[in-house]
């Protein structure tokens, strides 16, 4: 019994006070027949020792290689501060902050990510997470058909170029409410999302106008005409970004002359581990005049009946435990914990932080692949600006190279084979601000040695 | 800290210039930007905090011990579970190789890792009576939907195309007609009896071809056993169907009695509840699905599958992710990667912990507080909602005669329980009981701690009756009275504006 | 946690047969322990905690809240240097390979960590101007201690056994005086001049044949740098005696004069305050020693010696402990193992994010603090012990008057000022100034901290002036207020008793 | 400037309240001779990125080898909750609990910790710690010469097999005091202090004698017999323990008739990391007869001004900062921290749950022993029992046999040939609980192959 406190005494006690013979009499309402009869399947228990003995033979089991895959999650350095904060008992073991009075240190917390994130996004409004980048992705397009009252379509342009993942994602959680998704293609030569990719939608009644930027492939879109187009058509516009990525790039509320509707994207980037996935919060942003159709939980701040300022959950009636069946969303517990992160990481960065790391990731990108497409068999797949991803063409398929480089203790990256195998053999790579001069160069020799062989042969 | 003193926000601490300068990384020469398109470059920096490294941990360090938290209140809410957060599920989560995988290295990088999900999910389906475990839902109404958007794809594989009515009991949690929504369906709400069971003229009378399934949990929400169950599986699955189970009270039959023994095709466990993950102030969560065999090739998206030695002629068993070609009738795909696998990793840590023994002991000893503290509430004064059943793990207490008799609400009671140090427990919630308290004292309580609570609670009843202002004022002693709510949603303040200057 | 509630001892929480079973081995046979003597077996279980992990873990929870620390308060602690504690230090000690190393683990299992303190050494020598520097003193007074027994040795060396007076400022800290008397000598205080430096002619007049040495820090415990420090080592080497360096004061010159370079023969440091290393709530902290070269062969054991690689004919240095065989005339050792390598771990990864350039900031911005501080609070009516002299880190506030006009003590200020959320000052230190307090801001603290600290004394000032009994009674909102020392001290109460049943 | 939050324009608004031209004219007090030139022998800065990449790197050469070394630092599970509390802020962070409204919690802690440490040692008060068990041995013998005012000699009675470093701190801090140490020789089969070996001190003027329980060769005393000899003399006895091995061996407050006078040792064993060895923390314990003898910081409960109960440091009479030069020791700060960790982990153990780990290690370092003397060659040393540690006498030298387990992950134990070279070829070795029946296996088989090869050479 690790962690049950009870002892005989207290047992008898307790029973004595029920007038229950015994604790197994108090399931005595559970039909006899249902009841478990053996776990023999489960393992006996371990001690924190063992358990932990186990865990760290897995892990090392598990290595560190070092790590040039992106595409949605991205190794930056974390601040030791922030976790060391927020593993702190009083965040670390808090429920939702319903009991405003009792929480107004996880309240004023998410007030204040809202202002950055808001900020950030360039827009006027944050919700406090939701639980990961696919799934703010899934939930915006599910609020644009709330917010877009002019369209009847619920139809929902979604870029090829935009996450696999997302995209798929996107229509697991919305088709059930009988969303429409229309794929739109990327340029071959260039990665970007063509104005021209679009014509074909002109004249359609259509939702929205999902944009990633940088999109999957790291390129960098033309937003303000794309934006531009959308609302010309009067839909809304759901942009798709990287936080890190704002600190260089124009933010979503000044896209085209009117700015993007609603903001998304995965949070992980600040402060999360990459953690095999998880957990990672997605973020969403809006203008005031969308709020009441956005989900999840918002902070604001009044007073309390005294006149001091505090905070407190507010417009609850979107949400399931108000609402029910008529809710903006059914989400309920969200990413609390990887918020704070967030948070704490902002606010440790702060802009000027955030620029450098923005930076420095771009130029390290850069600089990895200036080293690696000087090999023979090795170039750049598109032309456009990129910001901290790249696709390089390979001569050959990417998968065998990819084992080759993890024989030398180094991810190289993505192999597009499954997602685009238009594209033939393709690698997504990333370097950020983790990624020093001697790293890149260790790359670009494994690869150097990973192409030999196949070569000579 | 002193609470007479406010904490004041993260940007009032700001200076032009300032900043945590160790954790920036050198700037790299401008040209490193050239590639960006002039048009498309940011113009005016975001409003974030300009703040020392000492300023922000010192704020935030200081904003922490405003909270309530279990690691330092007795947190008695209904449905939620707030049991003890072990540190050694924390220590093997934060393990550096653990936070440091990505999630699409390759599974041979990964062996370690996906070996702890594999026997995770085995160990989840041994607890639920399951056929197929799912990790990937981020929390228990990701769960829902990957349930419900389940027994969708079940009836439309079978042609059966009109079923798009989940049923929900009253009291059913706000997620679960929420969910049915989310996947297009109709939520249909149907009564409970006085007793606390469902009452079954009334769902005989709603089921019928339109139904997709009903949503349950078992205990109910009302803190009860249902005991006709398999009365219950037996009706809807004549009507064709479907019976989800929402774990969030899973803690309270774990090794007793298991859902797919009851006749459920489905269920989510709430991971952060049942297996004492931490909520974190709001999460994260993980909403792994169970289900029975008619629902395995409908599971979404990733899996974990073990190849065993022998198969691969290996020395070892190969652990992989299965995808699209593995499962080409999943629902699909539900996030961006595998779940929140340092979720998991706790939640299995803390099962290995438990092993075989400890499982049923949760549900017994958290069985015990709850009915112990029903009988020794009950003692000093107050009413339980079914006082002729037995509890589950929670119970409810409903506070009608207070308010009837000296215009106490729970919601009083409450926040009076903050001043005395504990923290409230779940109010007015299920919403058919009125001024209720839904009680979950969690097994990791000790009767000294139950104790002190029922002397608390004690001394509220007295105060309703000798100085009520005392409790409509409560509370008095935490860094904020009660919040003007209703200001809060009419003058709209969600960001910080920098003060014009 | 609401103040209100005291937190019982851990001892109340206890019952017999509880206890945090997942902590706990399995338990051996019997027979396992049948080699132990009967005589010699415990007969009675000590009276130690039975409680949960649960219970305990929340106890101390609690109890933390209840202490300022850096971390939530401003805490201008004179002679202390409570300045921010980089979170990276303590990570990068918690390293499990640093934390799991066994102190006699072979030199070859331990390259990466006598690396770290061989760099370290090289490091302290290179800030403070000395020849050598030995690492194991395990705080300010234990290095003090290694000095003078090094002086001590030295005069012994030469046959000079007369020597056993070590004279001591009259301001100087205790542990000057006290290490004294542990080395068997006898300390001999000096007055300090009314301009706050050393009186020259009393220290003239001190020295002689039975001069071991003197012990100062400089800037001085009075907050002003000792201008003639050349003119003192230069009487004093005269009289054939050595100067010692109470490192305590290192943060106020770091990078900008060397200990060294003034003269001094020996100093120790104390990196828990110049490098930062966390208080800890009492310790540890680390006393590392650094000497100039006639006391090199009398450093204490173990040190850190390099072999270049082109020495060994290897391909890399290799780092090995110094000991008895090496350094034959060493004082010997002074710690069961080589020091708090923890702590000096966290030191050399605080000096490393420091580097070059940080170094002298360190001194740059204390100075600067405690001098604005100083200018500040005289502003708004405080008096200044040394208002001529330009402040070093830290300075002295006297409350000579407000004593004589309101009979209000430095004591009523320190303790009015927890109320208002900073941590008091030193007070009643150095004990030449009449109603004092010692302020010693350091450089990480913002300006905006600063002034705020400003506006509760200048708050405080005018209570003095208008509600004197505020100040006596304070603090008013701490979890207790003034504590009855001589009851503590007459009636001691050092344990805890069970309560006969 | 990693760690300082001044910008520009503070540092202006600063120097002008000041009414200082600069920064440099602050220091304008010291001779311009003395200022520094440059300080190049110092390498530059590095982000917290980089230092944290290093230090991995340099923890990673480092490796973790399964460790049979004891000699005074053991190997004992940790559990996680006494780290992740301890390393709260709140503790970590603060000074002395010299403000003592303020530090509450320290004092309480400290507070309790007394009152286990008094009872595991069956004596009557505790301080707040000591430096280590080497120090705390030093500071016992310095402590006997005040509290013994019969005995006028300061001679103490160290036997040969206490630690070997206890024994050089001890004349290093105590010589210059004029304590005379004498040394009294174990006995050479079986290890222990023999009372024969005493009676050379019969009739002579001694102020204490020290008894090490168990050992450094692990082997248990006989220490009623011992204490009362002691006690028949007017002298006082200075226990040096082990706290694990007290929730087995009798405490020394019960030893002979009277029980031991002062009680040290290192707190290690209770949840400090071996840390390379440091920081620990020594304990000590004693009668109420003794306590204004006592060095180190004590705390006392009391009640505040309206009769509320709280603690405070008390009897500071004896401490550097008010008496000075007459103070019982020139400590000041002490280990605090670490004696916070004994304290969480004596609360999560419990008498039972450190009968466990004392039991447990005994019983693995018997198996360890037997698995490893059937090898020939080897052979236990003593044959009095042992605790948790044994000396065995191999047949050849012992470093080669330790590097050679080296290579093969183990360290194996400890080399006594600079300690007792009377002893011949000897290794001291200890197996706490937390090794299993794997690894004690690992050892015998690679000892087997160790032992092979010279033995076909
Ligand atoms: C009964 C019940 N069902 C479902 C949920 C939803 O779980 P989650 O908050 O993890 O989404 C909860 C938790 O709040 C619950 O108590
Ligand atoms: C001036 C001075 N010297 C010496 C010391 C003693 O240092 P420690 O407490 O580390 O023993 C201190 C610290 O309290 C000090 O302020």
């Amino acid at each position: 019994m690790p962690f049950i406190p009870h002892t005989d005494d207290d047992e008898r006690e307790m029973l004595a006070a029920i007038g229950a013979p015994s604790i197994e009499a108090l399931f005595d309402e559970i039909p006899p027949a249902l009841r478990v009869q053996s776990l023999d399947e489960l393992p006996t228990g371990l001690s924190e020792f063992e358990v932990l003995q186990l865990m760290a033979a897995r892990a090392r089991a598990d290595g560190r290689p070092l790590c040039f895959l992106g595409a949605g999650a991205y190794e930056h350095h974390i601040p030791a501060a922030v976790w060391s904060t927020i593993t702190r008992g009083e965040f670390y073991s808090a429920y939702t902050p319903y009991q405003a009075e009792a929480s107004q240190g996880t309240l004023q917390s998410i007030y204040e990510y809202q202002s950055m994130m808001a900020s950030l996004t360039g827009m006027q409004v944050s919700n406090a997470s939701l639980y990961d980048g696919a799934t703010a992705v899934a939930e915006g397009c599910l609020m644009a058909v709330r917010a877009n009252r002019r369209s009847k379509s619920a139809r929902i342009l979604l870029p090829r170029s935009l996450h696999p993942h997302y995209r798929a994602v996107a229509l697991t959680m919305a088709l059930n409410q009988g969303l429409i998704f229309d794929t739109v293609p990327y340029a071959r030569d260039c990665g970007h999302l063509d104005l021209d990719a679009l014509t074909a939608h002109d004249g359609q009644d259509f939702t929205a106008l999902v944009i990633q930027q940088p999109n999957f492939f790291g390129v960098i879109e033309e937003v303000d005409a794309l934006t531009d187009w959308a609302h010309a058509r009067e839909a809304l516009v759901i942009a798709v970004v990287n936080p890190i990525s704002l600190a260089l790039l124009k933010p979503p509320g000044e896209w085209g002359a009117k700015g993007a509707d609603i903001v998304v994207g995965e949070g992980q980037p600040l402060g999360c581990p990459l953690s095999s996935g998880g957990p990672y919060f997605g973020f969403m942003t809006t203008r005031m005049q969308h709020v009441r159709q956005m989900p999840g939980r918002i902070v604001g701040a009044t007073v309390d009946v005294d006149g001091r300022p505090g905070f407190s959950l507010t417009l609850q009636a979107r949400e399931q435990h108000i609402r029910r069946a008529k809710a903006t969303s059914n989400i309920c517990t969200n990413q609390g914990l990887l918020m704070m992160a967030g948070t704490l990481y902002l606010a440790l960065m702060g802009a000027e932080g955030l620029e450098r790391v923005a930076a420095a990731s771009m130029a390290r990108t850069a600089e990895l692949v200036a080293a690696l497409t000087v090999l023979p068999g090795v170039r750049r797949m598109f032309a456009r600006p990129t910001f901290h991803e790249a696709v390089l063409a390979l001569d050959r398929p990417v998968a065998p190279v990819l084992a080759a480089l993890a024989q030398r203790g180094i991810q190289g990256g993505l192999d597009l084979a499954d997602f685009y195998p238009e594209l033939g053999p393709a690698l997504l790579l990333c370097a950020t601000e983790t990624k020093n001069g001697a790293d890149i160069a260790a790359y670009a020799s494994a690869l150097t040695e990973a192409l030999r062989p196949a070569r000579a042969a | 800290m002193s609470l007479a003193l406010r904490e004041r926000l993260i940007f009032e601490y700001s200076r032009p210039g300032r900043g945590a300068r160790g954790q920036w990384p050198e700037a790299p020469a401008r040209s490193a930007l050239d590639a960006l398109p002039d048009g498309l470059r940011r113009q005016r920096r975001p409003l974030l905090p300009e703040v020392s490294e000492l300023d922000a941990l010192r704020h935030y360090t200081r904003l922490s011990q405003l909270n309530f938290s279990i690691d330092t209140h007795f947190y008695p809410l209904g449905s939620c579970t707030m049991k003890y957060n072990p540190r050694a599920c924390n220590a093997a989560a934060l393990m550096p190789e653990f936070l440091g995988r990505h999630p699409l290295a390759p599974v041979a990088q990964g062996q370690g890792f996906l070996a702890c999900m594999y026997e995770l999910q085995e160990m989840l389906k041994a607890v639920t009576g399951m056929r197929g475990v799912a990790l990937s839902p981020l929390a228990g109404a990701h769960g829902e939907f990957a349930g419900v958007a389940m027994i969708r794809a079940y009836h439309r594989a079978r042609d059966d195309l009109e079923r798009d009515e989940i049923i929900v009991p009253q009291a059913a949690h706000g997620t679960n007609p929420a969910t049915a929504t989310m996947c297009g369906c109709v939520a249909r709400e149907v009564a409970v009896g006085a007793d606390g069971d469902a009452d079954l003229e009334a769902l005989r009378a709603a089921v019928g071809p339109k139904t997709a399934g009903i949503m349950l949990t078992n205990p109910s929400t009302l803190g009860v056993f249902e005991r006709r169950i398999e009365e219950v599986a037996r009706i809807v699955h004549q009507a064709g169907g479907l019976l989800y189970y929402d774990g969030a009270n899973l803690n309270a039959i774990l090794g007793k009695v298991r859902p797919g023994d009851m006749g459920f095709d489905v269920i989510h466990m709430n991971l952060h509840k049942t297996f004492s993950t931490p909520h974190g102030g709001g999460g994260p969560g993980a909403g792994a699905v169970g289900v029975s065999a008619r629902l395995l090739p409908f599971l979404p998206l990733p899996i974990v599958a073990r190849e065993p030695a022998a198969e691969r002629g290996a020395e070892a068993p190969q652990y992989r992710w299965l995808g699209e070609r593995d499962l080409p009738q999943s629902i699909g795909r539900l996030t961006s990667f595998g779940g929140n696998a340092g979720v998991l990793l706790r939640a299995y840590v803390y099962m290995r912990m438990l092993g075989r023994e400890g499982m049923r002991r949760v549900a017994e000893y958290a069985t015990l507080n709850a009915n112990y503290l029903s009988a020794r509430l009950q003692q000093v004064g107050f009413e339980a909602a079914y006082p002729q059943r037995r509890a589950s793990h929670e119970f409810i207490i409903t506070l009608k005669r207070a308010e009837q008799d000296y215009g106490v609400t729970a919601m009083d009671v409450a926040k009076r329980l903050l001043d005395l140090g504990f923290h409230a427990p779940t109010t007015y919630f299920p919403m058919l009981i009125s001024e209720c308290l839904l009680i979950e004292p969690t097994e990791t309580e000790s009767k000294q701690t139950l104790d002190a609570f029922v002397n608390a609670m004690a001394q509220i009843l007295r105060e309703a009756r000798e100085d009520p202002e005392q409790l409509h004022g409560a509370p008095h002693t935490l860094p904020v009275r009660r919040l003007d709510d209703v200001r809060a949603a009419r003058e709209l303040n969600l960001v910080y504006r920098e003060p014009a200057t």
